[in-house]
């Protein structure tokens, strides 16, 4: 059964973004968009999380943040870059303090369009995260099995 | 509009701690210090009362002055100082918090001495490599 | 009660309590749920969380507290156990004392501040607790002579008729127990926290399912404990336990969370007058009954 | 437990939806000293200004924040056309005013339902952000965006709103309205949310006023400041009351926003049937040269924006002070001596918009 696909935990970011996406990202959560209807629960906890929404950019100062809690989160997740900001820095690509999108630090796995991305897009995203998730355990269970007991490996990163 | 009345006043350096003095007696709030790059550097300090707003304006000719700080007259000026002390790399004696060049933490120093590139559309690509300030 | 039937019994709490937690916790969240104007998740959904949690990859923090949470569960599962095959009551609630006190040693072990401060938290939610139950094991021992849960559980008469107050204050900590605002001080199910997940925040995948597991294993010993009340009228007794976990559902979608001293003083206040008063009251009863 | 350790609150947090670093120094869960750090989303936008022409850094302005987006970029083209000495057209100053009480609305009740979740009251969150999406539906049928909508525009405004949209819109709002009274009752009487409120994060009148607090924080120590009352856009035909509170606690800004709500749908029952006809913009010719700072009152408080023109496309300087940064030194204050607990909601009263205050 595929159990990635009916209960992944979602834990959101704020790089340096506008808000604009963060408080779709939660609108997501309410009532009328109601993304519990799918298991979805937002943690808070890198630790419990399966998928990293990420809004915003990343910057000089977020960097080994967004870097952190990617690394706490155990295998298998995937990286959702919500908006503009997250997929390439959008607007503020020129800005002094921009590393680029979130690719720039992280793998990402899914891009999610839009300033700010509508919470339907969003929820796309996180539906499109939650088949990469089944695949990346599978991956990563045949390769333990071929390469032998090293229980640090990790997932590689494209 | 109705708007209050602006009124623009130049002082120089010396006369700041004076000044903030003074608008603290007549009641007046801290609304704000800007910092400009123009050629010299140039920081507006904004204290209202209700119907006025006044701005000082002090002009140094170069982020080495340093200059006092007023967050003994008013307590919340720290997070301006501070500010402009990042970004502006302008240096404020005697602040009552001070984060010591980590209040905004840039990857360049001081980004925003960089006195602006008038009228040029300015197609730059070419983005600043990130140094580690000394501290 | 034959060893044969004990064994079956203790085979089908081990076995069917994950089940039953599962979708009590599930019915729990459909029906939050809908009193937020939601739709919910689906009734599994606990149940796919759980297996969810045994895939995914083991991150070891720190071995001794893995070792802890192992015994959180064992302990759990015993004093279920000791419960469900009618033994003595007094070691259900001291096993079950214990076990709590492996799951806050080994949020201890894990060495985080949020993680720390949800096992301080959790200490004092088991202070405010604990009283409880034992005046509840009193309680049944003045109405019945005995701590065999055999023996209560055959009573001709439901102990409600005189426990009622006992009855208040069980249900008064098992809010406590089941995490529920405004007692939800050292982790919360789903409510965003000052001190994030609290005790759990330390602990990913197959521990944090053990954790699951060890609290589905309690909400189902502690229903047993409220069963107990209306022993001899089976469908009261379901009836009676619908109701309070709906009123549990009730409490924690209307209130905020309230701070560790108002729940350690109005817990032991509460459980003081109610269940103490109970039991004064019921000694007195039975002295001037048969003097 | 009398012993002292440091919390690292942030920037990842579950209640702070923003990235803010607090260390927090604990003793027995009183916090002894809030340090916080900044920058976690400092982009440098004002250095933009003199990449973008003048015209097209509205975009830019907009997104300084999501929640108050459409402030953003009216204040900055306010402040573009006082220095360029524009009189934009009657039309365009009622729907600025029109699209900002929208904007309040909508911003007070996100926060309304923030400050739930930090307290853990997860029924209340969940139905303030119901409500919330009745206004981003007016907001969007009549701009056509949820949060960051575009429709400011040096000169007036980008999109025309349709008269027969306009009389529809009231009847929509009363609707949020009334639902609306139950929730705010809950958070007026409720006894747990009471507890949670009533004296936490105390901020005397004087301390208020020489830290240099703005917006609600002001009011709801009792001072009666409220920028709309300079009467820009169409406020000058408004008759705005400032809100105002004694208390001074968390209780007392809640109740000052929740009031403010009220007062925002007084003023756009007032505001829709008067909207003039007309045009909403007009053309632009020549470049800003000079100076100015226009004032606003945004959800959070006081917003500043510096404008300095040079006579060409490329303005000298741009700034923003936003109220969130203003509010930093009383927040610092508050959180001295407070629990544990009491963290996420003081720091959720000011309603901190950190994207505001690091631009």
């Amino acid at each position: 059964m595929n159990l990635f696909r009916k209960s992944p935990w979602i834990i959101h970011y704020d790089g340096a973004s506008c808000n604009g996406c963060d408080i779709e990202v939660l609108a997501c959560l309410t009532p009328r968009y109601d993304v519990e209807r799918l298991g979805i629960i937002n943690t808070g906890n890198p630790k419990h999380a399966d998928i990293l929404l990420i809004t915003g950019y990343i910057n000089e100062q977020s960097q080994p943040v967004v870097r952190t809690i990617y690394e706490q989160m155990p295998d298998p997740k995937v990286v959702v870059a919500v908006g503009i900001c997250a997929s390439s820095g959008g607007i503020f690509r020129d800005c002094y303090n921009t590393k680029g999108g979130v690719d720039s630090t992280i793998p990402v796995d899914i891009y999610v369009p839009g300033c700010a991305a509508r919470p339907e897009s969003i929820m796309d995203g996180v539906v499109q995260a939650l088949d990469l998730l089944e695949r990346k355990r599978k991956e990563k269970k045949t390769r333990r099995r071929a390469i032998a007991p090293t229980p640090t490996s990790e997932v590689p990163t494209p | 509009m109705n708007a209050p009345a602006q009124t623009y006043s130049e002082i120089a350096p010396e006369r700041l701690l004076e000044a903030a003095n003074a608008q603290r007696a007549a009641g007046s709030r801290l609304v704000q210090i800007c910092c400009s790059r123009l050629q010299h550097f140039e920081l507006l300090y904004s204290f209202s009362r209700p119907h006025t707003i006044e701005h000082l304006r002090i002009c140094i000719p170069d982020s080495r002055v340093a200059l006092p700080s007023i967050s003994s007259i008013y307590g919340g000026s720290f997070a301006y100082e501070n500010e402009i002390h990042d970004l502006y790399g302008i240096t404020f004696t005697g602040m009552n918090v001070d984060y010591q060049g980590h209040f905004f933490r840039t990857a360049i120093p001081a980004p925003m001495a960089v006195p602006p590139v008038c009228a040029a559309p300015a197609p730059k690509p070419n983005k600043p490599q990130p140094q580690k300030e000394p501290t | 009660m034959s060893a044969w039937t004990r064994i079956l019994a203790a085979i089908l709490f081990v076995l069917l309590s994950p089940i039953l937690a599962g979708l009590l916790a599930g019915l729990d969240r459909i029906i939050s749920a809908r009193m937020q104007s939601r739709i919910g998740p689906p009734l599994l959904q606990p149940i796919y969380d759980l297996l969810k949690l045994f895939q995914k990859e083991r991150i070891a923090v720190n071995r001794s507290g893995h070792f802890f949470l192992l015994g959180y569960l064992l302990f759990t599962i015993l004093a279920g156990i000791e419960f469900f095959i009618g033994g003595d009551l007094l070691i259900v609630i001291f096993a079950l004392a214990l076990a709590s006190v492996f799951f806050v040693l080994g949020a201890f072990a894990a060495g985080s501040p949020y993680s720390h401060i949800g096992a301080e938290r959790e200490l004092i939610q088991i202070m405010a607790s604990e009283p409880m139950l034992i005046m509840c094991a009193m309680g049944f021992y003045v109405a019945t002579g005995s701590f065999q849960v055999t023996t209560i559980h055959a009573q001709p008469t439901p102990l409600i008729a005189t426990l009622p107050g006992i009855f208040l204050g069980m249900i008064y900590i098992l809010t406590i127990k089941l995490r529920k605002s405004p007692f939800d001080l050292s982790t919360s199910h789903h409510a965003h926290q000052e001190i994030v997940k609290g005790i759990t925040t330390e602990f990913a995948g197959p521990y944090l399912a053990i954790i699951e597991l060890a609290h589905g294993y309690e909400t189902i010993l502690l229903l047993g404990f409220l069963y107990l009340f209306f022993a001899p009228w089976p469908l009261l007794a379901l009836a009676a336990l619908i109701a309070v976990y709906f009123l549990e559902i009730l409490a924690d979608n209307t209130h905020a969370r309230l701070y560790w001293q108002w729940v350690l003083r109005t817990s032991w206040a509460f459980t003081a007058i109610v269940g103490a008063g109970n039991l004064i009251l019921l000694h007195y009863l039975q002295r001037g009954g048969t003097p | 437990m009398a012993n002292r350790t440091v919390i690292p609150f942030g920037p990842q947090h579950p209640v702070l939806p923003e990235p803010i670093h607090l260390d927090l120094v604990i003793e027995d869960e009183h916090v002894v000293e809030a340090i916080p750090s900044f920058g976690f989303i400092h982009r440098g936008l004002e250095k933009l200004v003199e990449k973008k022409d003048f015209t097209e850094f509205t975009f830019i302005a907009e997104r300084i924040c999501g929640i108050c987006s459409y402030i953003h970029g009216m204040g900055y083209c306010q402040a573009v056309e006082t220095v360029m000495g524009l009189e934009i057209p009657e039309r365009a100053k009622w729907l600025r005013t029109m699209w900002s009480e929208l904007s309040r609305i909508h911003s007070h009740m996100m926060w309304l339902g923030l400050l739930a979740d930090a307290f853990g009251f997860e029924n209340l969150f969940m139905a303030c952000w119901r409500l919330r999406e009745g206004i981003l539906d007016v907001i969007e049928e009549t701009s056509g965006g949820r949060v960051i909508f575009g429709a400011a525009k040096v000169g007036g405004c980008r999109r025309d709103v349709p008269d027969d949209l306009l009389a529809r819109i009231p009847a929509q709002l009363n609707a949020v309205e009334d639902e609306l009274r139950a929730i705010t009752n809950v958070f007026r009487d409720d006894f747990s949310v009471r507890q949670r409120l009533c004296g936490v994060g105390l901020l005397s009148r004087n301390d208020a006023y020489d830290l240099g607090a703005v917006g609600p924080m002001l009011r709801a120590s009792g001072v009666a400041q409220d920028s709309r009352l300079d009467g820009y856009a169409a406020y000058d035909k408004i008759a705005v009351e400032p809100i105002v509170e004694e208390s001074g606690d968390c209780w007392g800004r809640t109740m000052v926003r929740i009031r403010e709500i009220y007062q925002s749908f007084d003023i756009l029952r007032h505001v829709l049937p008067n909207v003039p006809p007309g045009p909403v913009d007009m053309k632009i010719t020549g470049a800003p040269k000079g100076e100015f700072f226009a004032r606003l009152e945004q959800p959070r408080g006081e917003v500043i924006y510096y404008v300095k023109g040079n006579g060409t496309k490329f303005l000298d300087r741009f700034r923003v002070r936003t109220p969130t940064f203003a509010n930093i030194p009383p927040l610092l204050k508050m959180l001295q001596g407070c629990q544990l607990a009491d963290v996420p909601v003081i720091v959720l009263t000011i309603d901190p918009c950190i994207s505001c205050a690091e631009r």
